[in-house]
């Protein structure tokens, strides 16, 4: 199938509106993601003729909702190329994702004495829950592996923060939200595990924007996030081996997430069930898998190739803007550009930009460290780009940022 | 492209935006207090000197910030020198309330001297993410009045 | 207004479907209610025309979704009657929201040597993350007040378990699941108080079938959870004082809920936001402010009478069947019903109504203890009804129950 | 009303399902085990006696559970008294084939005898739900077959 940006673009109501009399150019898709109409469509019929609550209902709704619910798991599990649908962990998003992970399997599995090694790049969500469990004084170190002046991962250090063999997780993005860049996974997992460390990685960008498979990957923990691959709020993922499910305790207690109750003693469900206590994101799962759907009948190869295309001019268009200083320059990269301009500050800019009928993000992109690493405290402008995004889109951000400068000089 | 933009960044904040007045350190100063805004990392350092009766004689700050931060800390050290700390605090709830609905419901018919020449920044308050820009200084200022040393506007 | 149930029954396109041929029965609202067009309208709004991600956004649409996620705030504020819409935490679920207070006040503000109360009526949601606190060695104790034959709670048992001063939080259900009971909230408020401890309410049923106010109950925490209130799936709600905010540790880490990371340091934003952390649950937020405007438009107490009648006309038509045995006849109750027939267990039962048409529950309703308490392990039959259900669906119900019996006899 | 319902409940189910037949402990039993749905509370503790062949002599079930798992149960201590462990084994595979789709791919053309008499619960398919409730007994039945104490259809 060729990739028919026009006819993707008719897919996303919202596309379709102008902001301030201006035709919206969306390019904040690294935040979150539009909707197409088909994940709109698929979770108003959900509410519409088939909702009830999932597990447990011995009736016609509730069978219809949780085979519906249980469709979503096997969708994620195909699209990641997991080899069991029990790998799959529904949550809240990303953040709760791997909150999950720190929580359990780190105060659970992780001994002592052990470290966890994360990079200067990663977004607070993969860094924060670590800090909170250095902070927690039962003897976790946290290493932080450097990036270079390209915006890339100085593996060398990595390679270095690795050898002596106290760390236990290796947590890393797949791919920065801010450099755009797309870290080596492979590799990665290679020297985590010769190191004797497990590793998970933060794809909440990464997955949305190239093929994802589990099984080549060969990694411990993958998580990411639904809204950002163009499905609902609310729901995220986590990709877990189901060795490790088994060895990791509980994070939350509820119902759904038990075998037995009796007022002295619990035994847990089975994984995935043990981690999804409560009534889970029903209707936001229903919406996932239509977003997976559409993806994949797109191809993500297709995304991929597309959203290439667009970095190279982008790259260019944005290269040639006097003044305009890119933050990374990474090798392999994604859709995702930060920088900053002199003569503007960065929310100056986004709100001219926005005047424009532009959307973009300024500030620091839950990523103050990279920030700090790049001397940008005051933060940076973002524009990062979906499958719906044009190259046109690029020429008519070139031009704003160009007059903008002009417009403050 | 940008020609309706003129309502928010009017030439008076363009010129305090770029070159803000009593934009430096005063060694001397009998209250300083830190202003920040963590959602965009702006931060300021605010000085003032009090006059014998206790009204602030001298006010000057530095920092780091967009043009509206910038030109409100400017236009404000300009405003509150030979305020009393009552007035201030008047002219800090009136600026406030201009920056959040575009208008100042309790200043009565006419605008003081001193709100005309904030007007200009009133064009904010259309830009609901940018009002904190324009009153971080503000709540700096208050802040430092009451003694305290930190302000944040989160 | 007066309560016009076919008016009302016109706005939930489900109730419209047949289910096996027979128009549907929804007696499952306890489980999870169905949701209005209003509801799913404004859900589908929010995505094809008002959405992006929420703070940290200096363009049109991501404030227009950040105003639209703090006015759904607001309005659960309003609704709840809190003294400051800062007091609303938005999680992903009432579980979410209980194992925050177990995660981040029990461990960071109960003190080893105290105890929690909870009662033999819990869903599990209320009662396996204390028993999970209570598990960690940390030396919280976990104390189990009695429900009396009636099925009400034994207040004299509470009373005995406050006595010794060593209770630090009274964690009560505000109504029953399976025996429909409402506890007496604001006794509970005043002994736990008095005896020292603070108190949380699972306010999940209660909050759904009559009017909630935190400022004349004057509790600690109340938790409720939006797919039962004809809101959508994926939010939850916490709320909690100001006070109790501000010395809880955060629970989970990420974005949005720090106001400064460096590598070595993080400071929290504050609440209500340190909770939340990560992309919120932004179109469910909108969906449940929608739900909360339906419910409000009709009128609480409109709903709650409504309920009273239904619940009479259940008492009535239940207690005429043969060989039916209700579970628990507390004064104060709501439509909340658990029943076992003789000659029929409780699967086939349910599976017999489903044919009818009837979506009922199956089971022990994640509440086994309370199972074993009445000795009947081998689970109940539970309907349980919402603003939309009739007398004649009671009616058919009795009529169908009846036939049941005669079907096994 | 519930006039469809004969093909799920048939009259040889409900018989079985008030009178189990094997329904006692077996106090001198070779192999034990327990049968477990977390999800709807049943459970059944079967018992084997098995001939000097390795065959089953005598098979008979205690516990509790709904009319489809009773009913099972009590059929398929009837169906595999006599039978090889590894006839069992297939038996159990083909009834659960059945319980799940409705029809049994791997039985051929004609059904064994075997399996015509456990024909009256393959109306479970249609009812994702209880499909555990028939297929509990059998879970347990390889359970002990193969040495382990416990089984769990959840
Ligand atoms: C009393 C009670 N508490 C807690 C819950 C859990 O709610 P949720 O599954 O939305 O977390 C429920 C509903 O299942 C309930 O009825
Ligand atoms: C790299 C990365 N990690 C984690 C997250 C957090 O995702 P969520 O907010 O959905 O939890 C984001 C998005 O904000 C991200 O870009």
């Amino acid at each position: 199938m060729s990739f028919d940006v026009a006819r993707i673009r008719a897919d996303f109501p919202i596309l379709q509106r102008k902001i301030r009399g201006k035709p919206l150019v969306f390019l904040d898709s690294g935040a979150s993601a539009q909707k197409p109409r088909q994940v709109i469509e698929a979770m108003v019929r959900c509410m519409e003729a088939r909702y009830a609550n999932v597990h447990r209902g011995a009736y016609f709704l509730s069978e219809a909702a949780t085979e519906a619910y249980e469709a979503a798991r096997a969708a994620v599990a195909r699209f990641i190329h997991a080899g069991d649908p029990r790998e799959v962990i529904f949550t809240g998003n990303s953040t709760a994702a791997i909150n999950l992970v720190a929580h359990s399997w780190g105060r659970g599995v992780l001994q002592p004495g052990q470290a966890v090694l994360v990079s200067e790049m990663e977004h607070h969500a993969n860094l924060v829950p670590w800090q909170m469990l250095r902070d927690e004084g039962r003897g976790i170190e946290l290493r932080v592996a450097r990036v270079t002046d390209a915006g890339e991962l100085d593996l060398e250090d990595v390679a270095a923060k690795l050898t002596d063999g106290k760390v236990g997780l290796v947590a890393i993005t797949h791919m920065s939200n801010v450099l755009g860049t797309v870290t080596p996974a492979e590799r990665l997992v290679r020297m985590a595990h010769a190191a004797g460390a497990k590793i998970l990685f933060d794809g909440s960008q990464a997955a949305v924007h190239r093929p994802i498979d589990m099984q080549a990957l060969g990694a411990d923990f993958y998580a990411f996030t639904g809204h950002k691959l163009y499905g609902p709020t609310g729901i995220g993922v986590l990709w877990a081996r189901l060795e490790h499910q088994e060895r990791m305790p509980p994070f939350m207690g509820g119902g759904d997430m038990i075998s037995l109750v009796t007022l002295d003693r619990v035994e847990w469900a089975p994984p995935p069930a043990k981690f999804e206590a409560g009534t889970p994101p029903i209707v936001e799962a229903v919406g996932l898998h239509a977003a997976i759907d559409y993806v994949s009948a797109i191809g993500m190869p297709a995304i991929e190739a597309h959203e290439r295309r667009l970095v190279d001019h982008a790259m260019r268009r944005l290269s040639d803007i006097e003044g305009l200083a890119l933050l990374g320059h990474a090798q392999d990269r994604g859709g995702v550009f930060a920088f900053s301009l002199d003569k503007a500050h960065a929310h100056d800019l986004a709100t001219l930009l926005d005047r424009a009928g532009i959307a973009v993000r300024a500030g620091r992109h839950c990523a103050e460290p990279l920030h700090a690493r790049f001397g940008v405290e005051a933060g940076t402008v973002r524009a990062s780009f979906g499958l719906y995004t044009t190259e046109g889109e690029v020429d008519y951000l070139a031009e704003a940022l160009t007059k903008a400068r002009a417009f403050f000089a | 492209m940008f020609d309706d933009l003129r309502d928010l960044y009017q030439e008076v904040i363009l010129d305090h935006g770029r070159r803000p007045r009593n934009f430096r350190r005063l060694e001397d100063a009998d209250r300083t207090a830190r202003g920040d805004n963590p959602m965009c990392g702006d931060r300021l350092e605010l000085f003032l000197k009090l006059a014998p009766d206790g009204s602030i004689a001298e006010a000057a700050f530095q920092g780091r910030g967009c043009a509206i931060s910038t030109a409100s800390a400017s236009l404000m050290t300009e405003t509150v020198t030979g305020k009393s700390a009552a007035q201030a605090h008047a002219l800090s709830d009136q600026f406030r309330a201009l920056a959040m609905t575009g208008s100042c419901p309790d200043c009565g018919e006419a605008l003081s001297e001193e709100m005309e020449r904030l007007q200009p920044l009133s064009g904010v308050h259309e830009f609901p993410s940018r009002v904190k820009c324009a009153t971080l200084a503000w709540h700096t200022l208050n802040a430092a009045l009451d003694g305290a040393k930190e302000a944040s506007s989160e």
